[in-house]
């Protein structure tokens, strides 16, 4: 539900319109999907259980899951969710037991026909399989949404009619929806740093457990939903627009260099679909310079360049444009904290320079290779390196 | 005055000279207030703005306050700067500026020393002021400032040569070097039409002469931030500014003089009027263009600024030349 | 700084016998042409430049690293502060990133108002740049009249959101004040006589031939060197590239109109003055279409969660500012705050073109240059 | 040439025009409804519910409050509120939260001062500070 994607391109459009019509058939496949999904579910459920515990705490992003933690999470979760609408109530008496801010987010719960809007995306997703049994009962509900969709009136011009038909049993859904999500979220704060309440955390712990992995599928789901919810419906394994041009950069790169210089590709649904990849310390130079030379991909913009402290390691990222192609990559490159080091892109692209000394001075990552490695925003003398997460002011009387 | 030019010297005699150069310079000083007054009046209604309007009534005691301020200021010396050139540098400056007027004819009674050679005076005495400025920008030991200096010798010596060739034709066509003759000699019709060439020619290197807009390169402020006075302040400060506008003075006088028929009336039938009037008249609008310019033309590159005085103002000032021999001699009867 | 520019050069060598020296210049922090708090080491031979280094961060007040302890509400007084001559932008790429990573919707009342926010404010800083610009180049008049036009856009924006140039007017998910009543009125008008007035400033400047003069054929460079260099905006259309964000990327509701990306193919610093105008124009003519269709009534505030949360991974958004490609980069952890949010900032991207730009130039070459590349220090230092 | 006449004929008739400058301080400057001047705080409504000073970006809003003096009401009173003006940005976002509109904006924004602390504004000078309130908040 990016900016992007509201404005019905017209494919979009074309496929809202016939979403509209195949409404009825949409919502009975989903019914459909879920029996198969608890099916499924029990088979991989065992596999399931570690994976909820990394991914609940400390929230990791579906950006790091291979494709088939992804698609495993999703099975799992999907049946999870069924049984999901009881926890809701469980969740929701975690959630008061909580710090004023969870209160805020269970009145957030409470208020009719909360859109879809308010959800994070995981949340969506998930919401959407708890809710879709609950929708259909709801007709109250759908008239509600249906107004709520109005007032959202983005593609009110084409199609009026069959788009607020399309969107009014989304946002049924989205109401019911809004009960998983709280839930969700009570249950990732109990689970994250923010709650020290005891108690709060003891709800919240049998929740999470149950949640945590429908989150993690939920976010599988996200790729798709983020475009439109009814293809997602109607083949939840859609891909990204952008999953071609992914697949043409990995099997590219592997080409070139073997399948091991890339460490995770995926495409950032967060990031209005942009490709992303991982490259490998060692050999990112090479890399960088394919990415620049070869015909196929032809990067030869240097959008963005910057560093991120994750505290278990620094990650530099880039942000490509092909001007040929027009398209755009991310990638990322990761290195130790300790020895933080990423080769320099300066002589590939000349943009790199400047971002890279800025890098370095606020971050501390070297570039081998850069040719005027110094500070640039802060003074020469100054000690530390101010975005780290660990960085203390430096203080001379002390 | 000319009586008492040709008296022998004594302390009579003495006195009144002084007591004339006082009464000159004060002249001078208040046109100066009021220039830079009306300067900056002018500027701001063409810039939508109403201008100084604080001090006294209509703002008519700002450039008076401004003046007080910068005499009543510390008198800085940057540390390395060469102290005596660092001195002398204003007064280099300055007297020259001042000294041109002694030739000027105000007016048919209104003038000080009457030399044959009286252009030739000006134009010489009006190249000393270079000296003073490139003398500032070295003593002050600061870049920027020799900067300006050296812009302002390559400049200033460059125009120097089509100013001087521009005004040839003037003299060819008149016979005399004498300012008055040269006044005298245009009752019938202003030099302004038969030597338009060598006007346009003289307007240009005059702005340039003067350092001022679209030649300002040597003060540049948005490229030297001040040029060659950026490290003086106080009055050796207001010394610069009151050569600027002083020399300013001369040169509307100069103009008026050599292109506008001087003291002399549009018309014979207007000679009713003073001849002072006409002079400040048309003096004044040269001024006002001076403004004028000022508030609308961006800045010349320092080396459009020499490729221009060389390759366009020269040749033409030279085709002015003899252009206007070739007539005279016809005139004379050569052909 | 340990840099071989400080080692000047002393050729005692020259066929004429004479010592010539190179002398190393210091132009800013305080010069009035660098705009701000930027300052230019220049090594000049007579006035002309062998090598210059920018040094900047005089205006660093570390932004990114305060944002790691604010909400995203209180971020956004912060994006103001970094390019304070088009803050509307800089308020929009926050919020549209928080709102690509949330999913958000936006109220078509609230788009539309940002977006004619944000078009207002690109003419008002182009209007600055045209003064400034032109006040580098020794004009003091049109400084003068840009900034009259440019206060009629300030007292719009005063009448909007109550501040005239640190707005803080967008919020995650829409905007904070509707229109007042009368409003779009006045902007129509300003609009209608923006259009008239630009044809005056050409009159006024366009066809100087001294102004002419100094700008053909200066601080050129080709397509290569300025995609080599990560130009962006004006700079990288002046090379013929026809690339905005406004229309290769919409965001906001920018394809709903009509307009032109003008483009030259010269890349010196005249085609970059017709292409701001140009700009201008175009802006003035987007602002027509939706004052035009602003619809006359509806929410300006989606419905958003009353915390912010953002879920946990990254995004990076970029938008058109009026000095060229603006981004956000937000990595979340699903927390209030962000982990780390950068900004890409296009004048300090595209500064770094300059050092190149100067080397064999002419003092006063490099103020009309650097004045072409359209910097904002606010944004440089961040 | 042309060009350069032109820019002289544009100027020329801007020599007559109308002026647009202000009598700014002669005349007071009107700012529109919605300005963001300094702000106005008044003690009676507040009920020390912390808000703005924690939604404050520059941490400039200091205050205490004390228990209510009639025993038989809940809740508290405000007792101290501190606004350093060294800091503040008058970003808006305090009048925003405020739940009882205490802290209003004004249409004031005259604050220079020669020392820096007179900057801070305590609790008596906001609620004096009460001309020119904004209505809409």
């Amino acid at each position: 539900m990016s900016d992007e994607k509201r404005k019905p391109t017209p494919e979009e459009k074309a496929a809202a319109a016939a979403e509209a019509r195949a409404k009825a058939e949409a919502l009975r496949k989903l019914r459909e999907q879920e029996a198969q999904a608890s099916q499924e579910a029990s088979q991989v459920e065992p596999s399931q259980e570690p994976q909820e515990e990394v991914s609940a705490p400390a929230a990791k992003p579906v950006s790091e899951m291979t494709p088939e933690e992804k698609a495993a999470a999703k099975k799992a979760a999907a049946a999870e969710a069924i049984a999901k609408a009881k926890a809701a109530k469980e969740a929701k008496e975690a959630a008061e037991a909580e710090t004023p801010v969870a209160e805020q987010q269970s009145e957030a719960v409470a208020t009719p026909a909360k859109p879809v809007s308010e959800m994070t995306p995981e949340e969506k997703a998930a919401a959407k399989k708890a809710a879709a049994a609950e929708a259909l009962a709801k007709a109250k509900a759908a008239k509600e949404a249906k107004e709520a969709a109005e007032t959202g009136a983005d593609t009110v011009d084409s199609a009026p009619d069959a788009d607020a038909k399309a969107k009014a049993a989304a946002a049924a859904k989205a109401k019911a929806a809004a009960a998983a999500a709280a839930k969700a979220k009570a249950a990732r704060e109990a689970g994250g740093d923010e709650s020290g309440d005891d108690d709060a955390k003891a709800k919240a712990a049998a929740a999470a457990k149950a949640k945590a992995a429908a989150a993690a599928a939920a976010k599988a789901k996200t790729a798709q939903a983020t475009g439109d919810e009814a293809p997602a419906e109607e083949a939840p394994k859609a891909p990204s627009k952008n999953q071609p041009y992914l697949d043409k950069y990995v099997s590219r790169i592997s080409e070139a260099f073997g399948q091991e210089v890339i460490e995770a590709s995926y495409i950032n649904e967060l990031g209005k679909e942009v490709p992303t990849l991982t490259i490998q310390n060692e050999r990112w130079y090479q890399v960088a310079q394919y990415l620049r030379d070869d015909e196929q991909l032809s990067f030869e913009y240097l959008s963005d360049l910057h560093g991120v402290d994750y505290e278990d390691r620094l990650e530099v990222y880039y942000h490509f444009y092909s001007y040929k192609n027009r398209q755009s990559l991310a990638v990322k490159v990761k290195t130790s904290r300790e020895e933080s080091k990423v080769a320099s892109v300066m002589d590939l692209w000349h943009g790199a320079n400047w971002n890279e000394r800025e890098t370095f001075d606020l971050l501390g990552i070297h570039f081998p290779g850069h040719k005027d490695l110094r500070r640039i925003l802060l003074p020469d003398d100054w000690v530390g390196y101010p975005l780290r997460k660990d960085y203390v002011q430096y203080d001379e009387e002390v | 005055m000319n009586t008492l030019l040709q008296q022998a010297p004594s302390w009579g005699t003495t006195l009144w000279f002084i007591v004339a150069a006082v009464l000159l310079l004060a002249v001078v000083l208040g046109f100066v207030t009021y220039a830079i007054y009306f300067e900056r009046k002018v500027i701001g209604w063409m810039q939508l703005r109403i201008g100084p309007n604080r001090v006294g009534p209509l703002g008519l005691l700002q450039t008076v306050a401004d003046v007080a301020k910068l005499l009543l200021k510390e008198d800085i010396r940057p540390q390395h700067a060469d102290k005596a050139l660092f001195t002398l540098a204003p007064i280099l400056a300055y007297a020259p500026a001042f000294a041109v007027l002694a030739v000027m004819p105000f007016s048919d009674s209104i003038r000080f020393a009457d030399l044959g050679i009286g252009l030739l005076y000006y134009i010489a005495l009006s190249g000393i002021t270079v000296l003073g400025v490139i003398t500032a920008g070295w003593a002050s030991n600061n870049k920027y400032s020799l900067i300006g200096g050296l812009r302002s010798a390559a400049q200033m010596i460059s125009y120097e040569v089509p100013l001087v060739m521009s005004v040839v034709g003037i003299v060819l066509l008149t016979g005399s070097m004498n300012l008055k003759d040269i006044v005298e000699a245009q009752r019938d019709v202003w030099n302004i039409v038969p030597q338009f060439i060598g006007f346009a020619v003289f307007i240009i290197a005059a702005q340039a002469e003067l350092n001022r807009t679209p030649f300002d390169l040597p003060e540049a402020e948005s490229e030297l931030v001040g040029g060659y006075h950026v490290e003086y302040s106080g009055f050796r400060f207001a010394m610069f500014m009151l050569a600027e506008y002083v020399y300013m003075f001369g040169m509307g006088a100069l103009i008026t003089i050599l292109f506008f028929g001087g003291w002399l009336p549009i018309h014979p039938s207007l000679d009713f009027i003073p001849g002072i009037v006409w002079f400040i008249l048309k003096f004044s609008i040269y001024v006002f263009l001076q403004f004028w310019i000022r508030a609308t033309m961006p800045r010349l590159r320092v080396d459009q600024l020499m490729s221009f005085a060389w390759k366009v103002l020269l040749p033409v000032a030279l085709f002015n030349i003899l252009l206007t021999a070739v007539v005279v001699s016809y005139q004379n009867g050569m052909f | 700084m340990n840099h071989n520019i400080l080692t000047t050069h002393v050729d005692t060598s020259s066929e004429t016998g004479l010592r010539t020296e190179e002398m190393l210049l210091n132009v800013g922090p305080q010069h009035p042409s660098t705009h701000g708090v930027f300052r230019l080491v220049v090594k000049i031979d007579g006035e002309t430049i062998k090598e210059a280094i920018p040094v900047m961060g005089y205006l660093h007040r570390g932004t990114e690293k305060l944002a790691e302890n604010l909400t995203y509400t209180q971020i956004i007084p912060y994006t103001d502060r970094m390019d304070y001559v088009s803050a509307m932008t800089n308020n929009y790429v926050l919020c549209h990133a928080v709102e690509t990573m949330m999913g958000l919707e936006i109220p078509e009342r609230a788009q539309f108002l940002r977006l004619i926010a944000m078009e207002l404010n690109r003419v008002a800083s182009h209007l600055v740049w045209w003064g400034t610009f032109l006040l580098d180049i020794g004009a003091m008049g049109p400084f003068l009249y840009a900034f009259r036009d440019r206060e009629t856009i300030l007292d719009l924006f005063n009448e909007l959101c109550g501040a005239r140039m640190t707005f803080n007017y967008m919020r995650v998910g829409g905007v904070k004040w509707d229109a007042p009543p009368g409003w779009i009125d006045k902007a129509k008008e300003f609009v209608q006589y923006m259009k008239k007035e630009l044809n005056n400033y050409h009159q006024l400047v366009t066809g100087n031939e001294i102004f002419i003069n100094r700008l053909i054929g200066i601080g050129k460079f080709d397509t290569k060197t300025a995609l080599d260099y990560s130009l962006s905006g004006v700079m990288l259309r002046s090379t013929g590239v026809k690339w905005d964000l406004r229309k290769d990327e919409p965001y906001c509701i920018y394809d709903r109109f009509e307009f032109d990306v003008p483009t030259a193919t010269e890349g010196d610093c005249m085609a970059r003055y017709h292409l701001r105008m140009a700009e201008i124009e175009q802006s003035l003519r987007i602002l027509e279409q939706a004052l035009e269709q602003f619809p006359s009534e509806g929410e300006v505030m989606g419905k958003v969660p009353r915390v912010i949360r953002p879920p946990a991974g990254e995004t990076y958004v970029r938008i058109e500012s009026p000095r060229g490609e603006i981004g956000c980069y937000i990595a979340s952890q699903g927390k209030d705050k962000p982990w780390r949010l950068k900004f890409r900032r296009p004048s300090f991207t595209n500064l770094q073109i300059l050092p190149k730009l100067l080397q064999g130039e002419n003092l006063s070459n490099m103020v009309a240059i650097l004045g072409s590349i359209d910097i904002v220090l606010g944004e440089v230092d961040c | 040439m042309l060009g350069l006449a032109k820019g002289l004929g544009y100027t020329f008739k801007k020599l007559t025009e109308k002026k647009v400058t202000h009598f700014y301080p002669d005349v007071p400057f009107p700012m529109p409804p919605r300005f963001r001047g300094i702000q106005h705080f008044s003690p009676e409504k507040c009920i020390v519910c912390n808000q703005c000073a924690r939604i404050c970006p520059t941490e400039c809003i200091q205050l205490t409050g004390k228990p209510h003096p009639d025993p038989e009401k809940k809740g508290k009173i405000i007792d101290t509120y501190d606004i350093n003006f060294e800091l503040c940005i008058l970003c808006d976002l305090c009048t925003e939260v405020c739940p009882t509109e205490a802290i209003v904006m004004t249409n004031n924004f005259e604050l220079a001062a020669y020392s820096r602390d007179e900057l801070y504004k305590n609790l008596k000078w906001l609620d004096d500070n009460n001309t020119n309130v904004r209505e809409e908040n």
